[in-house]
This record gives structure tokens, sequence and C-alpha cells, in this order.
């Protein structure tokens, strides 16, 4: 695969692009929740534009470091996870079919799957880093969070690729645009059906672990760990944080609808061309506040915070076990 | 409660029968007993035994004109569902009393903990008495009468410049 | 399953009208009786020094008036300091002639210090 | 760099392998504990011991009690626990009547216990705003303190003072009689509460009461030794109430019944939250339907603090308020200032013994839920 000067001119922009688009989204999809979840609680809630004021003066306030901090990694944790978060969209599709990923061609759907780790081991770094007693049981419970719903969520990525090689022989199944331009729906029997419901089931009790909201925020129990992971980092360095948060809110929907709803609106009402072009992004805007509400904000007003020790039996036992289940529904179906 | 008095005199009859005390009926379900220093741990591992298994409070009032630290001890039964307080007078210059941990453990403990904090009562028999509210406190010990903590913060705190404060002062 | 009936609670929320009220834009009417800034009528008072006698924090503190009013009002007045006042209206219960009162007004918050020493002024004067 | 000699790494000697315990501060700058803190000795995720840390609250009410005349006390005593100022009003107000042999009127004692029952009422709810803030249940949290204000509501228009009534039960009856129309004003307010109660039972579904359920678990008699009362005693299986067993004001007069449970874990006391309130509803009810006309104040006006004498004479006064027997042992010599005023609070025996005992050996997710469980207010514990 030759590198072209073009390929990597349109790499760039497309990054510094997606990078704009994917910080605004997930900024502002974060305000909805706030205030979907106030208004589920019965109380007004702030503005949607709130998260963009706690960034904007996060990034004027200056950095309190720890003495006894490991500086080089404690400062470095931050920027790392959004330089990687921010590296992962580049290969999602985001808007409609029409759009491919940026590097489309360069990785698929396992690559996805690790790049999203980096993020979430880059803060349990910085958490121990930061040597507070809050911050290494915060690391410590993160880790064990994270290697609970990688199972499942592997489960999930093998279900659909094997089924898409069993429909298309010899094809790149793991590659997104495939995946993206052939949704499963349509062609799998009635088990299959139930078995892919399962999985997004089993996918949509993932997304809040990776983005450690209730139940699974045992990583920053605020009242256990007063804050957890981040409790030393202030400033410029924990807005870095919040900014890879809301990226990576994005990143996970965007998964789920690529991997589950990759529909488009314009060829059912019609109309092609550029007109066509907006009608699918806002569409897949739609889906995108659809499946944050359902994974992020529903469960954060409806359930309580899980102990850290019912998180793996959770993750390894009943998710996995309906991935599982899901897997062999679709090997049927 | 018809046979109300009937019962504090009782529990007033059956101690004073054992102990030589004079016991007194003060109203309903409250009875106050007077006792010295000595026979304490006795009478109050009898009242336990009478079921006043609960020790509500254990309170020191500071006479310093007597010159003694006066303790009550404030007992409630769940059975009888009658108050007992037994009293009793300790010196004041070196306040020294056999700790009640033995007969009540767990709540007593704490009790005691406290009054030799604020009063600088010496319980015998209690292993834990560190400093309860008031740690790093280098003065007397804080609700006897004789410290007047108004003095003790004047000289320290009061600064004569901030007009706010001369009302409180002089 | 009980779970259902929860996410049905929320969503009869969501709908509904929230319980909190914008602050500055709709305010809960504070009803008669609260205890909030002390009000005066000097005309009235004897000066029999009893609300400075039973107010608990030592906040009111009988003062001379200032010059140009010392011939009409010889006696000595309450000054109020808010800062060191807890609003129990002990002072309004205890006023033989009920002259020193509690108004409605809750909103003391200022930045300049002198604005919290309530000097007693008489009434065309104004607060 | 700061030019401070900063500790690189080289310096943090490993810790062995024996020594893997470290101190863990639950409080108290701390989000999930009040102004009062807890030293942990923890061993990985597994609480060895608690060391209970108290004293960031104390303000020596005792000593001050000592140089104030009884209506400035009464004053004084609504800061002993502002979550539930009216019941320590009440106490207070108790203890001088009972020195200074005072005939309360009728109508006032149908105020006071009145208020006491509204002021359980919103000191409930706060508990379980509170516990289920500590579970990770943020709904509960909001919807709780939602609720709660309209209880305050209600103090506002009553005692002229959202969360301070300033003394509203003070010596010898109440500040201030009822004033127009406040039946249906707290008719309405029993229908929004019984609104909440409902929720409360929508709310507890499996996630709740996973976390709560088999936590904190207190024995009777572990809870009789260390001296629990209230709710938490009777979360053990033990029925009794200071109500019920030590009468005061008009509880003999009226019917309700003294809910237990049998496990003594969270939950248990979470249930025995929810079956309180509804008798005091009950309770509030009966009060609005008897409510007797009258006077509301033994002396219609407030004596002058020097001529105020408080007759010699000792008293030992037990109340029951929402977190567990609160008591005020009270000695004067005759002055106008009481010579002596013990408080003891529930939560003086609920912070420091229970708590140690409590969680030692539980983990350190459960410590908050442990902790809120007890329904602690560390105010009346430092005093």
């Amino acid at each position: 695969m030759i590198v072209t000067s073009g390929a990597v001119l349109g790499a760039t922009l497309g990054t510094i692009g997606l990078a704009l688009f994917a910080t605004f989204c997930g900024l502002l999809y974060k305000g909805f929740d706030r205030k979907i979840a106030a208004h589920m609680q019965s109380r007004v809630g702030p503005p949607v534009t709130q998260p963009f004021y706690d960034v904007s003066k996060l990034m004027i306030k200056d950095t309190v470091q720890p003495e006894r901090a490991l500086t080089w990694l404690y400062n470095a944790a931050p920027i790392i996870s959004l330089a990687s978060m921010i590296t992962v969209l580049l290969y999602l599709p985001f808007g409609g079919l029409t759009f491919t990923p940026v590097l489309s061609g360069y990785g698929d759907l396992i690559l996805l799957v690790y790049l999203l780790i980096i993020p979430a081991l880059v803060m349990v770094a910085g958490g121990f880093a930061s040597s507070s007693p809050f911050a290494t049981v915060g690391a410590q419970r993160k880790m064990v969070t994270m290697m609970s719903y990688e199972f499942p969520l592997a489960v999930v990525a093998i279900a659909i690729a094997w089924k898409l090689n069993a429909l298309y022989p010899g094809e790149s199944v793991f590659s997104l645009a495939f995946i993206y331009s052939h949704p499963l729906w349509g062609n799998v029997g009635a088990l299959g059906i139930i078995g892919l419901l399962l999985l997004f089931f089993s996918l949509v009790v993932v997304t809040p672990g990776q983005l450690a909201t209730v139940p699974f925020d045992v990583c920053e129990a605020s009242p256990e760990l007063a804050e957890g992971v981040v409790t030393e980092y202030s400033g410029r360095n924990f807005a870095l944080f919040y900014l890879a948060d809301a990226v990576k809110t994005v990143a996970v929907g965007t998964l789920t609808i690529a991997l589950f709803f990759p529909y488009d609106l314009s060829p059912l009402i019609g109309i092609s061309g550029p007109a066509g072009y907006i009608i699918d992004f806002l569409f897949f805007l739609l889906k995108l506040f659809l499946v944050v509400i359902l994974t992020i904000t529903l469960p954060r007003a409806a359930m309580a915070r899980l102990r850290i020790s019912q998180v793996p039996t959770t993750y390894w036992g009943i998710v996995t076990g309906v991935a599982v289940l899901g897997l062999i529904l679709i090997v049927i179906g | 409660m018809a046979d109300a008095p009937h019962r504090e005199n009782k529990v007033i009859d059956e101690i004073s029968s054992k102990f030589k005390v004079e016991g007194k009926f003060q109203r309903e379900r409250r009875i106050w007993v007077a006792t010295d220093k000595e026979s304490l741990i006795a009478l109050c591992e009898f009242a336990k035994g009478l079921g006043f298994e609960h020790l509500s409070a254990i309170s020191v009032t500071d006479w310093p004109g007597e010159g003694t630290f006066e303790l009550t001890y404030h007992l409630w039964s769940y059975s009888e569902r009658i108050l007992l307080t037994i009293k009793t007078k300790i010196d004041r210059v070196n306040p020294v009393i056999d700790s009640v941990v033995p007969v009540w453990n767990g709540s007593a403990q704490i009790h005691e903990r406290e009054m030799h904090e604020l009063f600088g009562v010496e319980f015998e028999g209690n292993q834990d008495l560190a400093p309860l509210f008031l740690e790093d406190w280098g003065g007397p010990p804080p609700f006897r009468k004789d410290f007047d903590w108004r003095d003790y913060v004047r000289e320290r705190e009061y600064d004569k410049a901030n007009e706010r404060e001369r009302v409180y002062w002089d | 399953m009980s779970m259902v009936t929860t996410v049905g609670v929320l969503f009869k929320t969501l709908f509904s009208k929230p319980m909190t009220v914008r602050f500055p834009y709709e305010a809960i009417e504070i009803p008669e009786g609260y205890r909030g800034e002390h009000e005066l009528d000097i005309d009235r008072c004897v000066s029999c020094n009893l609300c400075a006698e039973i107010c608990p924090n030592k906040a009111i503190e009988m003062v001379e008036m200032p010059e140009e009013h010392k011939q009409k009002y010889p006696k000595t007045y309450p000054r109020i300091d808010l800062r060191k006042c807890c609003f129990c209206a002990l002072c309004q219960d205890i006023c033989p002639r009920r002259c020193l009162t509690m108004t409605k007004n809750v909103f003391l918050s200022t930045p300049d210090p002198s604005a919290v020493i309530k000097n007693p002024m008489p009434r065309e004067g104004g607060q | 760099m700061s030019e401070k000699e900063s500790i690189g790494t080289e310096q943090i000697e490993p810790l062995t392998e024996e020594e893997t315990e470290y101190d863990f501060y639950f409080g108290p700058a701390h989000s999930g504990s009040g102004n009062f803190g807890v030293k942990l000795r923890v061993d990985g995720e597994r609480v060895v011991s608690a060391r209970a840390d108290p004293g960031y609250l104390h303000r020596g009410f005792e000593k001050l009690m000592e140089y104030r005349v009884p209506m400035q006390n009464a004053v004084l005593s609504d800061r002993l626990c502002i979550l539930e100022a009216l019941n320590w009003n009440l106490v207070h107000a108790e203890a001088v009547d009972e020195l200074t042999g005072v005939e309360v009127p009728k109508r006032a004692r149908y105020i006071r216990v009145l208020m006491a029952e509204l002021s359980r009422l919103q000191s409930h709810l706060i508990w379980y705003g509170v516990i289920s803030l500590a579970l990770g249940f943020d709904t509960g949290f909001k919807m709780a303190f939602g609720y709660r204000d309209y209880v305050l509501d209600i103090f506002e228009f009553i005692t002229g003072g959202r969360v301070y009534p300033a003394g509203y039960i003070c010596p010898g009856g109440v500040r201030r009689d009822l004033p127009e129309g406040y039946q249906e004003k707290i008719m309405n307010l029993l229908g929004q509460t019984q609104e909440m109660m409902e929720k409360i039972k929508d709310f507890s579904n499996i996630v709740f009461a996973r976390r709560a359920k088999g936590v904190g678990v207190l024995k009777m008699e572990d809870a009789l030794r260390l001296g629990a009362t209230g709710p938490v005693l009777r979360a053990c299986g033990m029925k009794t109430d200071v109500r019920k067993d030590d009468a005061y004001e008009i509880y003999d007069e009226l019917d309700f019944d003294i809910p237990t449970e049998k496990e003594g874990d969270a939950y248990a006391r979470c249930l025995i939250r929810d079956k309180e309130m509804e008798q005091s509803i009950r309770i509030v009810r009966q009060i609005l339907d008897r409510m007797p006309e009258g006077k509301v104040r033994e002396p219609e006006k407030i004596t002058p603090p020097k001529r105020v004498k408080i007759p010699e004479g000792e008293v030992y006064v037990r109340n029951e308020i929402a977190r567990g027997e609160a008591a005020i042992y009270m000695r004067s010599v005759g002055e106008g200032e009481p010579y002596r005023v013990k408080v003891r609070g529930p939560d003086f025996l609920h912070m420091i013994p229970v708590l140690e005992h409590l969680l030692q050996g539980s983990q350190i997710a459960d410590v908050p839920a442990i902790y809120w469980s007890l329904n602690i207010c560390p105010a009346d514990m430092d005093r």
C-alpha cells in the first residue's frame, strides 16, 4: 500500500476535521445527556452548552501537580489519551454510507477494538502516576473494568465478522467499510434476528463500562474514591481527559451504529446528490443521539452503581453468556 | 402505667436493700440514686443484673466550691422501662475512678473517653483514653468551671484594632 | 420486573413539569412572618435595651444618634450588625413597643462591609 | 520544576510483601462523608480496621449553654443537628419545662408534636437522598431533596425559617401560633410526601437492593452492647421506641406502631425508614383532626434575661428523634442560666463504636453504604 502525498494530505485534513467535529459533537451530546437526565429527575438541569463552559473554565485554570507524582507520566497521560482517541476516529465511518472512514483501507474492526483500550490504559497509568491512594485504588478498579468488558466486546465483533464471512466468503469481513455497507438484519433468519438483538444488548451494556458511566463508574465513584482516577488532575490536564471522554462517547456510539444500524435515509425518500449527503448526515446524528440516550442517560438515571466485585461477575457471567448465545443463534440462523 | 410509683419504688427498695444508698423517686420512670466512689462498680453490676443494660450517658458536673466532680451514670432498662441515674462524687484535684467498661463494654468506653478529654477525669481500666474531639489541644480540660475560655481566647486572638470584637471583650 | 417500573417513572417525570424553580426569573413567594432584615420605627423606641440584652450573639448595640438628629432623638437606639445576627427574631418578640420588626427581605449579600451595620435612622431619612 | 526538592521515583520505598496495608482516609474533606473522618486501614479493597476521627464540628455546645438564658438556648438548640432542628428544640424545651415545672398549654403540646413529626419526615427524606447518592443512584438523591423542599416550605410558612426554626419550640410552648390555612397546606404536603414514597417503592430495583443487602450486618446483642438506638436498633429486631416506652408530650394519646426488621443490614435500615415515614404521616393526620384551641405559650411575653430564674434541680429528658434516642441532662442551681447541660446525641454512639464495628472487614465499595445507612449527622456527635 504505497502512500501517495495526496493521501497524506487528505488524511491530515480529515484528522483535523474529524477531531473538531467529534469534540464539538461529543460535548454537545454530553450536554444533551445532562439535560435529559435532569428532566428525568424532575429538575431543569444546566443549559445544553454547559460542557463547553466547563472545558473553557478548566482551560484557564492552572494545573496543580502533586509533589510525589511521576511528573513526566502524570503530564503525558492526558495528552496521549486525547491523541489516541482521535486516531480511533479515523477508522470510524461517520455520516451516511457515502462517507468512508478516513483511513478505511489501512485498519479494521480488530484494530479499532484495541485502539479503544489505549485511552483507558493511559488513564490508569496517569492514576498510578499521581500517587494518591484514591487514584491508585481507582486505577486498579479501572483495570478490572477494562478486562471485564473486553471479553463481550470481542465476542460481538467476531460474531458479526463470522456471519459476514459466511454470507460473503472471500471478502475482507473485518474492514469497517464492508461491515457498514452490508447490514445483517436483512439476510439472517428469525433465529438470527434474535441473535443480533442479543448481541446488540450486550454491546449496549458494554458501552457504560467503556465510558465509566453509572452503573459501571466504579473507577471514579465519588462517594468512595472522591473522583477516583482523576482525583489529582486539575486545570488543562483534567480538561484533556474531559475532552477525551467526550470524543470517546461519540466513538463508541458510532461503533454501535456502524455494527447494527448502518441504514441511510436518503435512498428511502429518493433524494440523491449533496442534499442526500446532508440528510444522511443529519439522520446519522439523530441515530447517534438515540444511542447515547439509550446507553448512557437511561442507565444513569435508572440504576445505582455496582460494587467493584460485581462488575467482573456481571460482564463475564451474564453479558458474555448473552453474547455467546447471540453468536450461536446467528450461526444457526 | 397504672401502678406507676409502685414499680419504681420496688426497684429503689431492691437497690437500697443491697447497698446503703438513698434512692429518690423523682417522677414516673425516673429514679436517682447517690452512692460513694467505692461501691460504684458493684452497684453498676447489680443494676445491669436488674435489667438496666442501656448506658444512655455518662456526665460530669464540676463543683469548684465543694472541690468535687459529680459523675452521673444514666441507665435505661428496656424491660422495666425505668431510667436509673447513679450519682457519685470524686475529688476534683486528682479525679480518679474505676472504669465501667467491664460492665458495659462498647458504649461506656467512648463516654469515658469524652469525659476524660473534657474534664480530665482518669478512668482506671479504660485503655483507650486518647484525645477525641480536641486534637493537639494545649490548654487544660476545657469544660471545667475554672477554665475561663474567654480569657484563654482573649490573650491569644483578640486583636484590639478590630472594632467589631470590642462588644465581646470589654 | 422492578427495573421496568423505574424506567416507567423516569419517562413519566421526563414529560411532566420539573419541580425546580428558575430562581432569578421565577421565585417562590416568601410568606408573611419570614425572619429577614430588621426595620426600626425609631419614634416609638423607648431605648429600654431589652433587645440588646436578649440577643444571643450580641449583634445589637445601643448607640447614640449622629449629631444632626441628637436633639430630636436624645436617647440610645439599637444598631444591628447583620454579620453577627442569626435572624432568630428574639429582639422582635421581646420588644414591648413592637417597634423593631423583621421584614421579608433576605437578599442581604453586599460587597461593601459598611452596608451590613444597620445604624438607627429616622423614618423620613429612610433606610 | 518547582524549586522545592521534589521526591523522584527512587525515594519512594517499594511496599514489601507483608506490608500491603495502607491508610485510606474516608473524609473529612471528601465528597462522601460530611465533616467527619474515618481512618481506614486498608489491604487492597478490604478494610482491615477503622478508627473514627471526630471533632471537626465541635462547637462546645454544653459550655455555651452555661452562659445563656433558656430562651437563647432554645435558639441555640436547633443547631445541635440542623437536619432535624425542631426535634432538638423539643428535647431542650422539655428539659427546661420539667425544671421550671411550667404547665405547657394543650394546643402548644399538639403543635410541638406536629412540628417534631414533620421534622422527622424531612430528616428521613434526607436519609433516603444521601444513601442513594452513596450507592450511586443519582435520581433518588435529586428527587428526595426536591420533595424535602415541600416540607421546608411548610416550616417557612409556620416558623418563619426554612431550615432554622430559631427556637420555634421554646420553653413554655411554641413561639407563634399556627398561621391561617395551615390545615390544607399540610394536607397537600402529606399528599406530596406519599407521592414520593410511591416513587421510593418504584425505585427499589434490583441494583439498589443488591448494593445494600447483606451489607453492614449488625446483630442485636452487638447493637445493644455498642449503644445503638432508634432505627439502627429496630433494624436488628428490637421493638423499642422512646415515644412509646418513655412517652412524652402527647404521644401516649396518639396511636402509631413501631416497625421493626430482623436482618439488621443496610437494606433493613432503609426499609425501617420507609415504614417510619408512614407512621409519621399517620401521626400528623391524627394531630390535624384533634388540634385544640387556646394559648400557645405559658408566659405570653418573653421575660427579660436579667429576671429569668430556673428553679434548682436536675432532670434527664429522653426523646425519640429521627436518628435515635436524644437526651439532655440539665442541672440548675437557681440562677438564670443552667449550671450544667449534657447533650446525648444518638450519633455519638452510631458514629464511633457502631461504625468502627461495622466497617471492620467490609469492602471499600461498601463503606459509604454502611456509613450512610446509619443516617449519621456529625453535628450532634461533636456538639
